[in-house]
């Protein structure tokens, strides 16, 4: 019974990626004969839910805390309270704001991922790259930080000058055609395309801040015959992802790994509860990098890349 | 009988009452002016005030934007994208002209979109047998919800309330939150898909998912006004004891709402399943308010047994026809909502206004 | 004039019905015969609605029989009773404010188009209910409605009073209860009322009135049912008792059995 | 004047009546079995449906836990949990106390607490004056809602469905959707994070914020019972109409209750700051619904006139315990929500059935 | 007897008020005096209830002029008319029914606690008025409540429009309007209430009665105000009329010039 607990905190319950990311931590702490506790806010930005979540842990005795923080900055007094309490805290898939907040972070280097896709379509698109038409499919209107380093990074990767790389939206380099959310949901991903589409109809290059919201980006293109001729980027890597790759519908996508992201947070937390130490930053990062992979069925010299089939392998869900 | 002794029973200056001229309490009434006029139009045409604000909103768009917003495709685009939120508008509609509301109409929809799915795709059942379940656990649903109010006398608000909690988490139990890709679907279950497709009409797109809605509203207008249950319906919203004491069953009317409502939640997860072309259980969060709004906008009264079910397709089209309209005129999301906002309290304050002139 | 052989069409034995603490039918009797006019008196809250609300299916008593010529019946809802030719006009009306005349009329009865239109698509036959509302409201001399399309919330308490009691004398086969058709109402619109109670007894109908209004009830009524603390105590006939009389039975001054004519003279 | 000639003019059997015995419109009643006398405690005690679920749900976490769920650091957690939801409660017990309901709640409270943080932290104002002006301004968006409620007479709900969106959309705007940081508003304006400094009592930790949020519930149970306003407020939502013929100025009753309930979100801003330590413009998404739980499940009528102020604590506590037990026995999250929802459908079920026995 | 120079108490001169297209007051006049009963009698929506309303502030007139003891004011609600010592029972009572029978009393004229508790604190004086609530309704002689604490709604019809009538008779200074009280009450309880009104014109208040109960009317009244299609069309009283005149001119069957004692013959 004296098992020591570890609690996960994800974004939300509904997104596949953090329901991945619940089985690997469970799968890992079943067996290291770590006990499991999970909790979850009830929508992408849900602060408060996390906030009574860490609160809870704390009251459980909990040894160390996963967490993918929906506010980066406003989540921080809270970890602060759970550190003090004598907890291991590690961030997942976000960093928090400072990201030493956190005893480690564990996560895609997010701008690194956002570079890999803008650095694959602007080599794809070649010269023709001048005069590229873009639709920004992001998250929220509430410039989080995984949104804002995946945005930021497609941006630059592709080469465009990114004003303030802490905000989404500024740029003022005429091929972005717009920026629109999606909730990193479906039917956002739709709607937003279509409006983007209806501002623009010679839109050739779409950003997606996630797979879902790039599967209702392409059921938008599809509707209206574009499917063939646009480039979708995406971040994450699920299988239903990689298989939209290998199926032409995403052309290239940043995989994460969210199931090495959560074994290694229980890791770390049991080794922390059995030998108080606490894991170290990747050289040069403020985060353990748990690597990006760039997946995509047609490879562009300058930017390393598998393929679809080397993805499904893989791929996470 | 001696009719005649009886009569003399009756005092004096009441037979002189009887002896007087006029109709049963008849009372006075002016000679029409315009406006009176106008106000009894708008009377008996309640949709007219969300009319004048799609009318408007179609005017200002159309000089700000032009082309663009005017061209049929882009306006087929905006039913497009009411289909869901027009379908599940419907169900709503029936429930608050009875008096109700209800919050479970987003979680009905998505946890029937996952049983569609998976009944489709994973049991590799008959795609028409896939989609026929997924109706009837929507109408399943909707029944939990009316005999909570009949038997239990329970408040609808309350009820849904509890019931959209439930049914959200039986949905991502059930899904495990997997999505369902848009391919795996094409492949065991094409017939998932056929609302997302469409044919083109004059330079217009329209899904078959859309015509479906439009067809929904005008099967629903009949029976509402058309058949006794429609009667009933309206009746029993206005006033339920009144209703029951002139014989209505009420109860049986309610559960029959409830049930045709949740069906109506499982068209829109299958219009949904056709429109973002995967069964994901991240749907329908906000659908609940978006839906109420649409009704709202569209004239119905919260306190029950007045609406037209036209309103709410002209409500849901009037947010739509915003939200395209401020998106293509790169207005920031931000100001959407807020325009929303002001849309709701202008259109009723409008219809408020229409109707006490 | 009635007499004590005629032909019972309602009749109900030890009623019972209880709401929480307060006894509202406490096992009342009674009795309504073909063709007449039965009042029935008693102090507020002697339980008089109660009584017709049981009788007439909108509640359902915790007790006692109800008898619809000679056969038991448990009516579960209004509708139950007026299917088997029972019309009441309840003490609250009892009319959907937002539907039109004609449609109230026909709330729960209504009409189908003939053929396919009716059968497959129940499609409402407006046109005929339309049109026999007319007819029917005219027959008994009651509105000339201008509109029969009106909403009935736009019409004024009386005129409102009038359709309820429109209704029940125009679709009632057997039996009208009729709950204080006319406390609302003024002297001309009363007299109006009286006179199509009358009537209707002439068709050939029981009618069933409660009032408060003792010179009304000793007017139209063939007899009298005084109803006192939740039961029946006395019937009595206008000519038997005078109105001080019925007043003290119904106000309990007088014990029924120590009048001359006794407790059930009729 | 000829008393004795008006009173001849009585009818003979009338004035039988008037001499007869018996009070006004007596009626009989029964003598009382056990069964009705709890049924008469009940109906006096209205909290006592929440509080017999309270008590069942502390029995058994404490069985099922045992001491890491009763122990006082444990119990007073919960009560911090509860805080904001309790604040945001009272505001919405008293609007629906007036038959209204209240969408805007959390948007208010999210749009003060980033008035709140801007003005201490960036315009470098005295950190009372910050309070001060986020105080000022929940009293002035409830003063917008009273104002379209009462002027325009749109039904609460419309209203502020429509104010949710255009305060959340101010608040993005305003907050330029970023969130200010903990040390800024220590350095800044540390009064804003004195609800979330703590005093231990017995093991137990409670922070100004809860101890708060008990003084407010007592404040506001003693103006709705005595004083004058409290019984208007009642009567308002009784029977408007009523209330306005017996001589309320319910106009003016309903525009401060809106005002009241407004300022109460602004208290809760400044509990929610010291709770989270920093101001995030994403809060209190879910808020409107989660405190309308917490009042339903405290047994107020949402038809408004009936139930308690303390109900509505009860009712917060309640969702609270079952959060935080079933967090403890390890849970998932997913069938917390389903708990909960369970939970509203069985407290009102009980409530409801309590009060019909 | 009332005299023709009797002090005004209350005068409206050319009052109207329009709903839609439907005219409830068109251009009425009405003379209330000092000490006396005024009955005011009218068809079914010949505007009696909007007339007393315009007088108890209850709505505001779009034309037309009201004199208090010959001073004219202008109320904006019912309270202002309570301020100036005019109590109404209004036809649809107006009671709170999730309060309890004091509070209904005392409802919108509190009493507040002496001293600091009642000037800062703002406590209500709860134990002094449900004291004198009893007081109050025990000197009226109308109830013998059992428990002042009980919940209106927990009353019967009849017990409710006597917490009404006891409200307004109990703390009227100088005029209570009744509109209609006696319409739901059973013989016994009207009775009360009539004898309730003697006894408060007897007090010195003036009293203005509607009723549709004609007897009840010439029983009481010491004039008779009729209204018709909006106005007054005749003040009479019991001695120089007959019922039939009052109803015949009410009716429109008789113009009241025509009669002997003249259209306003009081
Ligand atoms: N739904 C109810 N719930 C509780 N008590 C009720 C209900 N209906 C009636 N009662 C009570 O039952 C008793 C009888 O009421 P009922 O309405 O039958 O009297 P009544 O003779 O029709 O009176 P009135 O002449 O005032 O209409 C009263 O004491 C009343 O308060
Ligand atoms: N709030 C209102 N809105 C619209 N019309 C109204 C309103 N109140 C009264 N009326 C109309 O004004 C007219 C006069 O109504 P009022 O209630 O004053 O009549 P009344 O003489 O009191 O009748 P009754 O004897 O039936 O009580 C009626 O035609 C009525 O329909
Ligand atoms: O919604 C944003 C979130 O979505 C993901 O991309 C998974 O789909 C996460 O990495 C990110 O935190
Ligand atoms: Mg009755
Ligand atoms: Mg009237």
């Amino acid at each position: 019974e004296d098992k020591p607990i570890v609690g996960l905190i994800t974004k939300t319950n509904t997104n596949p990626f953090f329901v991945k990311m619940k089985e690997g931590a469970a799968m890992k702490a079943e067996a290291v004969g770590i006990e499991l506790r999970t909790f979850s806010g009830k929508f992408d930005g849900d602060n408060e839910s996390q906030v009574q979540a860490v609160e809870n842990l704390i009251a459980a005795g909990a040894k160390g805390i996963l967490i993918t923080p929906n506010d980066s900055a406003a989540i921080v007094p809270a970890i602060d309270r759970a550190r003090a309490a004598g907890m291991l805290v590690i961030a997942l898939d976000t960093p928090l704001s400072p990201a030493d907040a956190a005893d480690a972070t564990f996560a895609t280097d997010n701008f690194k991922a956002g570079e890999l896709i803008g650095q694959w379509a602007a080599a794809r698109l070649g010269d023709k790259a001048a005069d590229a038409k873009i639709a920004m499919l992001d998250l929220n209107t509430s410039q989080i930080s995984v949104d804002v380093a995946r945005d930021q990074g497609f941006l630059k990767g592709f080469g465009i000058d990114l004003a303030d790389p802490k905000r989404i939206g500024d740029e003022t380099d005429p091929r972005v055609v717009g920026n629109d959310v999606t909730q990193g949901a479906e039917e956002g991903g739709r709607r937003a395309m279509e409006n983007l589409l209806q501002k623009e109809p010679d839109i050739n290059v779409v950003y997606t801040i996630n797979e879902p919201a790039a599967a209702g980006a392409y059921e938008a293109l599809r509707a209206v015959g574009r499917d063939k001729d646009v480039l979708v980027v995406s971040v994450d890597g699920g299988c239903p992802g990689v298989d939209n790759v290998k199926a032409g519908v995403i052309g290239a996508t940043s995989m994460q790994f969210p199931l090495k992201m959560a074994s290694m947070g229980v890791e770390a937390v049991l080794e922390f509860a059995k030998t108080g130490k606490k894991p170290e930053a990747t050289q040069g990062l403020d985060f353990v990098n748990t690597g990006v992979e760039l997946i995509t069925d047609t490879p562009v010299d300058g930017v390393a890349s598998k393929s679809s089939s080397d993805g499904l392998d893989m791929c996470w869900g | 009988m001696s009719n005649t002794t009886v009569k003399s029973a009756a005092a004096e200056h009441e037979l002189v009452a009887a002896a007087a001229s006029g109709d049963f309490a008849s009372f006075k009434r002016e000679s029409e002016p315009l406006l009176t006029r106008l106000h009894r139009f708008f009377h008996r045409y309640p949709t007219a005030a969300p009319a004048i604000v799609l009318l408007m909103a179609v005017l200002v768009f159309s000089t700000l934007i032009g082309d663009r917003f005017l061209h049929p495709f882009n306006l087929s685009l905006i039913v497009q994208q009411v289909t869901i939120i027009g379908i599940l508008g419907i169900a709503q509609t029936l429930i608050i002209l009875t008096a109700g509301i209800d919050l479970s109409v987003g979680a009905i929809m998505v946890l029937t979109s996952v049983i569609m799915g998976r009944f489709g795709v994973e049991y590799g059942l008959s795609p028409i047998l896939a989609l026929g379940f997924g109706l009837f656990a929507g109408a399943l649903a909707g029944y939990i919800n009316g005999l909570l109010v009949t038997f239990f006398r329970l408040p609808p608000f309350i009820v849904t309330l509890g019931t959209w909690n439930i049914f959200f988490a039986l949905n991502l139990w059930y899904s495990g939150s997997q999505t369902i890709r848009s391919q795996a679907i094409d492949a065991a279950a094409p017939i998932l898909h056929w609302t997302g497709q469409s044919i083109e009409l004059l330079g217009a797109r329209f899904t078959y998912g859309s015509l479906m809605m439009l067809v929904l509203f005008a099967i629903v207008w009949y029976a509402l006004n058309w058949t006794a249950w429609g009667r009933h319906v309206y009746a029993t919203g206005d006033d339920p004891a009144a209703a029951r004491l002139a014989g209505i069953r009420t109860d049986r009317i309610l559960r029959s709402v409830y049930i045709v409502a949740g069906f109506f939640c499982a068209v829109a997860a299958w219009a949904l399943i056709g429109r973002i072309g995967s069964v994901s259980p991240q749907a329908g969060m906000m659908a609940n308010l978006d839906s109420i709004t649409a009704v709202v906008i569209g004239g119905c009264s919260l306190f029950g047994g007045r609406g037209s079910i036209f309103g709410t397709l002209l409500g849901a089209l009037v947010v739509g026809v915003f939200r395209n309209g401020l998106a293509l005129s790169g207005v920031d999301v931000l100001w959407q909502d807020f325009t929303v906002g002001l849309l709701i309290i202008i259109a009723v304050g409008l219809d408020q206004w229409i109707r006490k002139v | 004039m009635t007499t004590e052989n005629q032909k019972l069409v309602l009749k109900a034995t030890q009623l019972v019905k209880r709401y929480g603490h307060v006894t509202a039918i406490d096992g009342a009797d009674f009795e309504l015969r073909e063709g007449e006019i039965l009042a029935v008196i008693g102090d507020n809250g002697a339980g008089k609605s109660s009584l017709i609300k049981a009788l007439s299916g909108a509640l359902v008593p915790d007790a006692g029989e109800i008898l619809l010529d000679g056969a038991p019946v448990q009516f579960k809802s209004p509708m139950d009773a007026r299917k088997a030719g029972i019309e009441t006009v309840y003490q609250n009306l009892a009319v959907a404010p937002s539907l039109n005349i004609a449609d109230n009329l026909y709330l729960g009865r209504e009409k189908l188009k003939p053929g396919i239109l009716g059968k497959v698509f129940k499609m409402l036959d407006r046109k005929a209910m339309h049109e026999e509302a007319k007819a029917k409201l005219a027959e008994l001399g009651l509105l000339t409605i201008q509109n029969i399309h009106q909403a009935v919330e736009t019409l004024s308490g009386g005129q409102r009073q009038g359709v309820a009691v429109a209704r029940s004398a125009a679709f009632a086969k057997h039996v009208v209860i009729m709950d204080e058709p006319t406390a609302a109402l003024g002297v001309k619109e009363s007299r109006r009322v009286l006179n199509l109670i009358r009537d209707v007894r002439d068709r050939g109908l029981s009618v069933v009135l409660i009032s408060h209004n003792m010179p009304h009830v000793f007017e139209v009524a063939d007899r009298i049912h005084i109803h006192r603390l939740g039961k029946r105590v006395a019937v009595i006939k206008p000519d038997t008792h005078s109105m001080s009389d019925a007043v003290a039975i119904m106000t309990g001054a007088m014990d029924p059995n120590e009048h001359p004519a006794g407790a059930f003279a009729a």
